[in-house]
């Protein structure tokens, strides 16, 4: 089956900034992500869980985004204005894709 | 005194009470028991709704008079100071850097829905009666104290993330809302209104409380494990200081507004308690360096349980004695 | 016509009406109160749960009679039926293709179970009885509309991707199984039942509407400004249209088979209301090209607001004012 | 006998057992109808602490007295023994291994608190009494069977991966530290206690139980058709045969200690259950190469439909004949 | 430690297809997959989340399916006859896994 | 934008044994690792749901872990005394990761 050279980019970032990753991805035409939610974690600053936590203060969501390669630059510099001061973590693996005309 | 001391042993023995009590020691435990986040969401969306349902409804049947306008004044004043005096207080108590203290300040300007709903219904118990517009009091005092803490960040030479979005973001924040909206339905509806659906927000009320406190107890007592070590002696001092501090001032604010004793009460509740929900998630975006593991602690497993177990029976008791209930 | 106007007054400063507008205010506000999604499908649960059991112990009080599979019969007729008049009236107002055409007729033969619910719960809050075996009539015409739509689209030459697993998948739906069950388990069980667990699903049953409201508000009203745009004013008149066009072909069906002034306008709230959760998850499968933003849209954000504030009062008062109550 | 049919008839068509099967008909229907796991786990943590605070104001009205002690001790006693008689059983009637041997009879000799929850509804629908201690021996009951079933793979020779953090695991789960904290919490608070929350535990209760049922019938029916083929006739005749045979023990230890006929009814149902929440999660720990399909299958789709159709009125009658009630 | 090659393929389509897409997954012999929630996301279609909602209509799920790299062509054959004609992105990452005789 | 190589390690296991993991992931210093959850799955022992369930008994979490290559072993040993005995998947992938200095 034909596929297509593609990046995906995934962002664990604190809940409480999400739709501000969410905007500035938009406003650099990255129309294409995919939310995912995370239980709990561990990291520098201690671990966290969900587990009946009413405030979404301290917990984190993932970020999933299929994208062409020479678009990675673009989502990567977009994605770093908001996770620089923040807390989170970006990574990128090279990938392949069915039907590249979605992305 | 003696009889503080007996209805501060009344209230220790509560469902309420040692629901929480028993969340707490089952996170010191390391049990597994947990609340699913959408179920503890629930509840609280419940509390929020019913609570603010029930003052909407009080204020439909009391009428409005203008001590409503003051109180609400009063409220904002309150969250804008009292992290003023927080801010110096943890300079004095701990050596938190100015970003943390700032955080800090801004929880203790603001307020603890929960607290509040805990001492209704310590008032209710008690058969005390207070006006229904506290909970817009509640209300008003979530996010005046955010922008007094940046202002004292900015003014030691500090600087927050905080922009428009996040100013937009407080005042429409989730609880705000829902607790705001559900007093105007319950104001608008009023006795009526409360009629339909009091076997829903009333009866129950007190079982869903002691099921969200059994939450917090556990969210608290795994927070308290986890941040071992972060809090100094001065900072535990500060969250135990800090609510009759902030009580004191409140009732100073009801006497001259002249609420009733439960009024009064309730005014001491929301100056004295921490906030723990908008807050934290604010303070994530403005002040990103600011560590959870103090101002989260102090907030949730500190200040909380000293409130809930200690202090209100303290501040009922004193608003009776003195306002006469 | 004046009573009318006071009745619809009257059904507008009720706490289920008012609640969700709180929660379409909070959607366009861009509040983040939001109600999670387990406890949204749990409200769900309970009230499919609770709607159904009690009509089945109505039945159970009231015997069954030949009206009841006469008026099974009628929505079954009504379900198919329904979508080609919506079909047609949706070439003449809107330029949707045939796909989108044939996806929006099929919401508005089936049925919305929740504003089934609150039309209950008007009628009970006027001391209306109604037929319990209406809960039944819903049930069954929650499906038909699909395959009617689905056949419309084919004899215009378009094709579906319906396939034997669908039919399967939409018949075991479980809104269908729960509401069919329950009142099953309503009849059987009958009066004896219904004081077991009455105070569960009486008692609070107007309490958990508000607060399903308050979510069906935010929902609705985060859907309205995601698709702004989508519907042009064509398919807003269609969506304000049929319902009352509905609502009619449901009362002369009543009138023929000879229901109560309850039964009637329950009869009237079915066909004027669209599905907004059955169909549209069959729709995703059997039509992927037609568009959510508008389907959705309309079943959610336009034709449900209307028949729960002005459209519901309206029904009870015309059947009531044709039947007699 | 007539009597003990009359009663299962009666108990077969209460909302409860119809709730069950409802969930294990849309099951084998494979319908989507599904509860959200977080509801779910919401209504178990309601159901513990209602019965567990229950039973702990029951203690604090009537009063301690050495039964409690000696149930405690017999709930032990059966814990730990119980497994031994399904191990022996199992040999017989199959040919599973000696690991799967074991988890089997782990659960057997552990409990299932919506059996005994269920149980508990039945006698109070027929009025007869029973001791408010009987969730603290339910509670007891819960982990040494695990212990026991261990001891005994490793006697056959086998070996588990048990350690330390399991045996804390296993006391500190969620479902006895709920269980045993809302009983301490009931006894401390007693009647006053009870009076300020039973409209929220008592009330409700028996409509939450049906929810809770619907979907462990969904669960068990589930379960049931994926594992088609891993249970045996053999396995299937042990599911029967193990908790009638674990009821009479029961009633032995019920009638030295002398419990009153609720009493020896609720150790019969203990005896007689197999648990299917907390011994399920420590053998994925212990013995990660005992088949789920096998032990959760005959647990939750095998005895628990037994005990609860048939099972716990026949146990009920039995211990009222015998003691009398 | 030895690991072995495979492929990892993330499969975000509609809820109300999963069950299609497994049942075509095991008709292809594909018998291992983890299916994760998915909170929201983005594209062509617009903005979505799973917030409040009852329906399954508006939501997705992600399908995690590592496999060898010989039977990665079966694998996504069976998903595109279900993707296909639906919303639904697939992705494919060169992987490493222990105990390749899982797979 | 800079950014530095990585291994991203996936391990999805039995909910049951997820602080047994990473407990045996804190003690090989491996702090940073993000928990997600999981619906549902299909594998050599059957198709499981989360749907309805009380027990965390059958259920299983996710595990993702963005850790140095030189790194990888150290944490591939310490998860492999977990899965070992246990149902488990381990998948690695190659990554890229902003910000090195956080891992
Ligand atoms: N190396 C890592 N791999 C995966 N997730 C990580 C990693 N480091 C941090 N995280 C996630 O990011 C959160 C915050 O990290 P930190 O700021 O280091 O405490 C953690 O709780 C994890 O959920
Ligand atoms: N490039 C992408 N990366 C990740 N997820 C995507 C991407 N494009 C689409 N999606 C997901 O697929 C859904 C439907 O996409 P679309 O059909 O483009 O609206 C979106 O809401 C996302 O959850
Ligand atoms: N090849 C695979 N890809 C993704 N997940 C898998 C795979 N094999 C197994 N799993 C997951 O691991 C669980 C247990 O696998 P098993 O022990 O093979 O039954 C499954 O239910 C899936 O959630
Ligand atoms: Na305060
Ligand atoms: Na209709
Ligand atoms: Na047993």
């Amino acid at each position: 089956m034909q596929t297509h050279d593609a990046k995906r980019v995934e962002i664990i970032i604190e809940a409480p900034l999400e739709r501000r990753l969410t905007d500035a991805l938009r406003a650099a035409d990255v129309t294409g992500y995919t939310v995912l939610p995370v239980l709990g974690g561990s990291g520098a600053s201690g671990t966290w869980s969900r587990e009946g936590q009413v405030s979404r203060a301290s917990g984190m969501v993932s970020v999933v985004c299929l994208i062409r390669p020479d678009r990675l630059d673009t989502l990567l510099d977009a994605a770093f204005t908001v996770v620089e001061k923040h807390i989170g973590v970006v990574s990128i693996c090279d990938a392949q894709v069915l039907r590249a005309e979605r992305f | 005194m003696n009889e503080i001391l007996s209805l501060a042993a009344d209230n220790l023995i509560s469902p309420i009470i040692l629901s929480f009590v028993l969340g707490l020691a089952a996170a010191f435990a390391r049990s597994d028991l947990s609340v699913p986040e959408a179920v503890a969401k629930g509840m609280s969306i419940y509390l929020l709704f019913a609570i603010g349902f029930k003052g909407g409804a009080g204020v439909a049947a009391h009428g409005v008079d203008q001590t409503l306008v003051l109180s609400l004044i009063a409220g904002i004043i309150l969250s804008f100071g009292l992290p003023i005096i927080a801010f110096l207080l943890l300079r004095v108590l701990t050596n938190f850097d100015t970003i943390n203290r700032a955080a800090v300040a801004a929880h203790y300007g603001s307020i603890s829905i929960v607290t509040f709903v805990a001492a209704t219904s310590v008032l209710d118990g008690r058969g005390i009666e207070s006006e229904g517009y506290m909970v817009a009091v509640a209300a008003a005092m979530e996010a005046p104290a955010i922008i007094s803490a940046l202002w004292l960040l900015s003014r030691s030479g500090g600087q927050g993330q905080a922009d428009s979005a996040l100013y937009r973001e407080i005042l429409t924040n989730g609880s705000i809302v829902l607790l705001v909206g559900a007093f105007l339905i319950g104001g608008i509806t009023g006795e009526k209104g409360l009629a339909t659906i009091s076997s829903f927000i009333v009866a129950p009320f007190q079982g869903v409380l002691c099921l969200f406190l059994l939450d917090m107890g556990l969210v608290a007592g795994r927070g308290l494990r986890e941040s071992r070590g972060d809090l100094g002696l001065g900072a535990v001092a500060f969250g135990l200081i800090m609510p009759p501090v902030g009580a004191a001032i409140g009732l100073v604010f009801a006497l001259v507004i002249g609420l009733s004793a439960g009024g009064a009460a309730l005014m001491m509740v929301l100056s004295a308690s921490a906030s723990y929900i908008a807050v934290p998630a604010a303070m994530r975006v403005a002040l990103p360096e600011a560590k959870p593991s103090i101002y989260l602690t102090l907030s949730l497993g500190v200040t909380f349980p000293f409130n809930l177990v200690i202090g209100i029976p303290i501040y009922v008791a004193v608003a009776t004695q003195i306002i006469g209930g």
